[in-house]
């Protein structure tokens, strides 16, 4: 049986591992730091199927069916609250109407609500100016640390290897094929590497010596977490591209968190910027005015590993024997990630996969085949 | 439960206008210029809140505006920190139950910039070692802002009402509350220092050359400080053990006790077991005395004293016993502390069975030791060190105080737990050694930190410096 | 563990460890004139006492040394205890068969001239009775510190180094 | 023996000694983990009191050093602040229930 690599144990190299572990296959899953600690831990715990173009829609839809089936065996908390894009000019509302049919022809429910049915849904938001929302109830959020541990430990139940605190440092390629990966713990020999490092993935690229470009680049996003509130205060997940691309919604241990889209980068510095905070704090309020009396406990950064389309890059390169890559999710790594882990599990085992991978196609950038940009949003 | 006379202290004096403050709707008589929870305290309110889940009670715990274990609900706006906040008139305050419920017909609110405030030098803390670095600051040229989250001056200091060791130009001699108002004189006689109290700094950052030091005044206001440089002298807060019922209100940290009966005259209780014998419980001991406050014992876990022998001798012939190698077992009570269970322990820190003794005590303070309030270094960057010597992580430094990022200074017990004493000469040397960097100070004040390094290194020559010499020779580098 | 000074143990010294740190007056010079006794027997960076006192009778070779007094540099003027920051200082004079003691009272209240009190020794236990003859208040002691002097049994001069004031 | 649900180690969360140590007897040994997974350290004290009981704890049952343990990030802000504060606006405006 072929060995099999994972790098990154991400909440989608974990999944990865997970499906291929479960499928009986013999995997190894790398991780620097500690599973989770990527961008996994820093994500908003989104999970949406209001996408814009088949693929996406497709492949949430069956990552929802997924998050479901997985949380209730698993026992971790996802909850099927929605997602509420609040939507304020006709513009906006008709390019949702597209997107509503397009969702609603793949069996997604969403549907265009008026802005007091928003108001009734989501009893703390501000609809004065509000024209209307698209909302879809079987959207949802899970949590990233109750998730990631769950299927990094069923991984580990099916048989992988999940080894933390251990950095790929080299992968070794003879001939076209791989033979094994460096790390600062040894050599461990590989006949199947999957790059699923996301941020860092260019840099497992390199390592491997891809012939292509997949121009995957880090930008800084950050997030902030308010005092824990009362429990079902902000159910859904609440959007507005009104207000800087913001998005709000509570966390399942009660605190709120929310974000803007200011974005900084290329780069990979984390630092926390106080013109974010000023920023965020100004904003979010205005779509739920009550968060100005709550006090923001923490605030951090993560990476959004962004493709010049916002779309991941999911297949295998084919010129070396077998190197897979899932990464570049920009921002939707979390959401994607048990769709992504059939996905990759079906393709290394099979060969093909029933979820429409095409559309991630890693070698699109190269021919110059930008996708549509998926709204990059929560 | 006022103290009304003091061997040492005058309350009377000192105590501003009487107003009314509503805690869950009845009246409580308070002063002007006293914290929220003290004015609690004093009517007998030690219940703050329960917790939302488990529905523990919660009481204050350090005093200091640390801890976050005194969050109540005031005037209609939730989590505040009581300990820290001054009482105003008519003031309503509700205890926390559950988490809160937010409005649904809140407004947008709309927004300003921020109030802004430039200077050479930002100090952070207002105890011994910010004013000492405040005050050698101004004097060298620098344009100083000290900032302090207290309602006063002094940092610990104030409530010190012993006499400070050291050399009598080190203020040996001094009670700390007498050094507080003698430096607090000193750094309000200079125009060149702006003071902000009720200010906490809720970040640091890098902002070109510059830094920047976010405060918040009063739970209101958000100011930008910008300078050159910045000193934080943040202190230390009082560590927490486990035991079982170590979160019941009445386990105190040592500290919130001082602040209680030394700083506002309120009495902490009627009978205290205190745990630990440093000097901080040793000193405790013999300030509960003073207020009239029977001490049961002090139990210590180490099998010796650990502060000065003087200080225990102090409250041994006043009757107060210290058991050592005993520890706390358990705090026991319904809403608040009744009665404590300690027992002797064997060289594996372990209890003896049969060894248990139950105080009737109303108070358990806790004086287990202090660790170095280091966040705001921590989150700028600053490269930390886990040094047990100085009471737990530190941040790398040189001899003169500036830590691993150019600008950003420390000094005091945010440097590694030490004394007053050695705060203000650290003080010293932060405050000229910022004022030099910046190209303010002239070269002659290099002379000054040599004589405060010269001090330290005698302050700190015998048995009691020698392990504080250990930690700083592993955060020291130049 | 038998490193460990019994003082530091127990918290309080007794007469026997106290000769081991410092040589006690003789009787002769007990009789002299009042004279300062430190209890300070541990290496503490502290020295007040030695630059208070106006006859140089403190010495101490550097900060953190143990201060010893030279009886007769000493003129018994009290300085000492006012100032000493570790409450550490006494005086002791015999007057016939009395004793007086000097030591600091920093709690309330504070005795008068004439008042009986009890004593207490180094653990706190009553002794006896004594009775006070002079009180220097807190405005006018040197070092923020009331002192006062009682008059006990002689054979007690070595034992009690605070005291209880009763009132009805 | 004493009884480990009653001792307190994170104050804001409540999270219990037996809890923690149950969670490093699971094998999750990381401070990180251990910290995400209880919540210990993330509420408005933002870790000052409990987490040198957790280092300590966690360096008990696993034989590691305290100076190996690496203390958990500081974020920002280091003192819990209302939004309203920091855009500038923070009269009370009895809009609370």
């Amino acid at each position: 049986m072929s060995d099999i690599v994972v790098i990154g144990g991400g909440i989608v190299g974990v999944s990865i591992a997970h499906e291929l572990a479960k499928r009986g296959e013999n995997v190894t899953l790398f991780e620097k730091r500690y599973i989770g600690s990527g961008s996994t831990f820093r994500c908003a715990t989104g999970i949406r199927q209001q996408f814009g173009d088949e693929a996406n829609i497709q492949v949430m839809k069956r990552s929802v069916e997924l998050w479901k089936k997985y949380s209730e065996e698993y026992e971790f908390p996802f909850d099927q609250t929605g997602y509420l894009f609040l939507l304020y000019s006709e513009e906006e509302v008709e390019d949702f109407k597209k997107n509503i049919a397009l969702q609603n022809k793949f069996g997604v429910p969403t549907r265009l609500i008026t802005p007091e049915e928003a108001k009734e849904i989501a009893p703390l938001i501000n609809i004065d100016e509000v024209i209307a929302a698209s909302w879809n109830p079987t959207d949802g959020k899970a949590d990233p640390f109750f998730a990631v541990t769950a299927f990094a430990r069923k991984a580990k139940e099916y048989g992988a290897k999940i080894y933390e605190y251990t950095e790929v440092k080299d992968i070794l390629v003879e001939k076209g094929e791989i033979k094994g990966v460096k790390t600062n713990r040894g050599f461990f020999k590989a006949d199947i590497v999957v790059n699923a490092a996301n941020a860092w993935a260019p840099l497992i690229n390199i390592m491997a010596g891809i012939p292509i470009d997949i121009p995957i680049r880090p930008y800084k996003h950050q997030s902030i977490i308010t005092q824990p509130i009362e429990r079902g205060s902000i159910k859904p997940m609440v959007i507005s591209f009104r207000h800087h691309d913001a998005y709000i919604t509570q966390t399942h241990h009660g605190g709120v968190i929310g974000g803007i889209g200011l974005e900084y980068g290329p780069t990979y510095d984390l630092t926390p910027t106080y013109e974010y905070l000023k920023e965020v704090t100004k904003t979010l309020p205005q779509i739920v005015p009550a968060l100005k009396n709550l006090r923001i406990l923490r605030m951090w950064a993560g990476y959004y590993a962004k493709t010049p389309d916002s779309n991941p890059a999911i297949g295998r390169i084919e010129e070396i024997d077998q190197l897979y890559i899932a990464a570049g999710f920009s921002g939707h790594g979390f959401m994607m990630s048990p769709a992504v882990g059939e996905m990759i599990a079906e393709l290394i085992i099979k060969g093909r996969t029933h979820l429409p991978i095409w559309w991630y196609d890693p070698y699109r950038f190269e021919r110059g085949e930008l996708r549509e940009k998926a709204i990059q949003m929560g | 439960m006022r103290l009304t006379e003091h061997p040492i202290l005058n309350f009377q004096e000192k105590r501003g206008r009487k107003v009314t403050i509503y805690f869950e709707g009845q009246p409580i008589e308070a002063y002007e210029g006293e914290t929220i929870v003290m004015a609690l305290h004093a009517a007998g309110i030690r219940v703050l809140a329960y917790t939302p889940n488990k529905h523990r009670p919660r009481g204050l715990f350090c005093a200091i505006g640390k801890c976050a274990s005194c969050l109540m609900t005031v005037n209609g706006i939730p989590n505040v920190r009581t300990c820290i906040t001054l009482v105003e008139d008519g003031m309503d305050i509700r205890m926390q139950r559950d988490k809160p419920k937010l409005p649904k017909d809140a407004k947008p609110s709309k927004w300003k910039d921020a109030k802004k405030v430039f200077g050479d030098i930002v100090i952070i803390g207002g105890g011994p070692a910010g004013l000492m670095a405040a005050i050698n600051a101004a004097d060298a040229g620098a344009k100083v802002i000290l900032l302090d989250e207290n309602p006063m001056l002094g940092g610990q200091l104030v409530k010190q009402t012993h006499k400070f060791f050291g050399k009598r130009e080190q203020f040996a001699g001094v009670r700390g509350v007498k050094i507080a108002e003698i430096l607090e004189d000193e750094v309000r006689k200079r125009e060149n220092i702006e003071i902000f109290l009720e200010t906490s700094a809720i970040m640091l950052l890098q902002d070109g050359d510059e830094k920047l030091v976010v405060g918040v005044r009063k739970n209101k206001e958000l100011i930008e400080f910008r300078g050159k440089a910045v000193i934080v002298a943040t202190g230390a807060m009082e560590k927490m053990i486990p035991f079982e019922g170590n979160d019941l209100p009445g386990v105190y940290g040592a500290g919130a006790i001082q602040t209680l009966m030394n700083t506002y005259g309120v009495k902490p209780g009627e009978r205290v077991l205190i745990v630990g014998a440093g000097n901080v419980g040793l000193i405790l001991a013999y300030q509960l005395i003073q207020a009239g406050v029977e001490v049961k014992a002090i139990v210590e876990a180490m099998p010796k004293i650990g502060g000065y022998f003087v200080h225990a001798a102090k409250v041994r012939r006043l009757g107060v016993p210290i058991l050592t190698r005993h520890t706390i077992l358990k705090a026991e009570g319904e809403e608040k502390v009744e009665k404590a269970v300690v027992a002797q322990i064997d060289e594996r820190w372990r209890p003896i069975p049969g060894t248990e003794k139950v105080f009737d005590v109303d108070v358990i303070a806790l004086a287990v030791g202090l660790r170095p309030s280091i966040e705001l270094l921590h989150q700028v960057g600053c490269q930390i060190k886990y040094v047990p010597e100085l009471g737990g992580h530190v941040v790398i430094r040189d001899s003169r105080m500036e830590t691993t990022i150019k600008g950003i200074f420390v000094a005091g017990d945010s440097a590694g737990i030490e004394e007053a004493t050695t705060a203000m000469l650290e003080g010293k040397i932060a405050g000229i050694a910022a004022a030099l960097e910046i190209g303010i100070a002239s070269p002659e004040w290099l002379k000054e930190i040599q004589k405060a390094q010269k001090e330290l290194d005698e302050f700190r020559a015998g048995p009691f410096g020698r392990k504080v010499l250990e930690g700083i020779k592993k955060v020291v580098v130049e | 563990m038998s490193e460990i000074p019994h003082y530091l143990r127990e918290g309080f010294i007794t007469v026997e460890e106290l000769k081991q740190v410092i040589e006690l007056p003789s009787e002769e010079r007990l009789r002299k004139r009042p004279v300062a006794i430190p209890e300070c027997p541990q290496e503490i960076p502290c020295t007040p006492c030695k630059e208070i006192c106006p006859t140089n009778a403190v010495l101490m070779e550097n900060p953190n040394a143990i201060p010893i007094v030279d009886y007769e540099k000493c003129i018994g003027c009290s300085l000492c205890v006012q100032i000493c920051p570790g409450l550490a200082f006494f005086m002791v004079h015999y007057v016939g068969d009395k004793a007086r003691v000097t030591m600091p009272h920093e709690l309330l209240p504070v005795p008068k001239i004439g008042e009986e009190v009890i004593l207490l020794n180094r653990i706190g236990e009553e002794v006896g009775r004594g009775k006070v003859i002079t009180v220097v208040p807190r405005e006018k002691s040197k070092g923020d510190t009331p002192i006062i002097t009682v008059e006990m049994p002689i054979e007690l001069a070595w034992d009690v180094r605070a005291v209880k004031v009763v009132r009805k | 023996m004493s009884d480990k649900k009653n001792i307190i180690i994170c104050r804001c969360n409540e999270v219990t000694q037996e809890e923690i140590e149950a969670l490093i007897d699971q094998g999750v040994t990381d401070i990180e983990m251990i910290k995400r997974l209880l919540r210990i350290g993330m509420g408005p004290c933002q870790g000052r009191t409990c987490l040198p009981m957790v280092i300590s704890i966690l360096a008990r049952k696993t034989g590691k050093k305290p100076d190996e343990i690496k203390l958990p990030a500081t974020r920002i802000p280091v003192r819990p602040v209302p939004a309203g504060v920091l855009v500038g606006e923070m009269e009370s405006d009895g809009n609370e229930e």
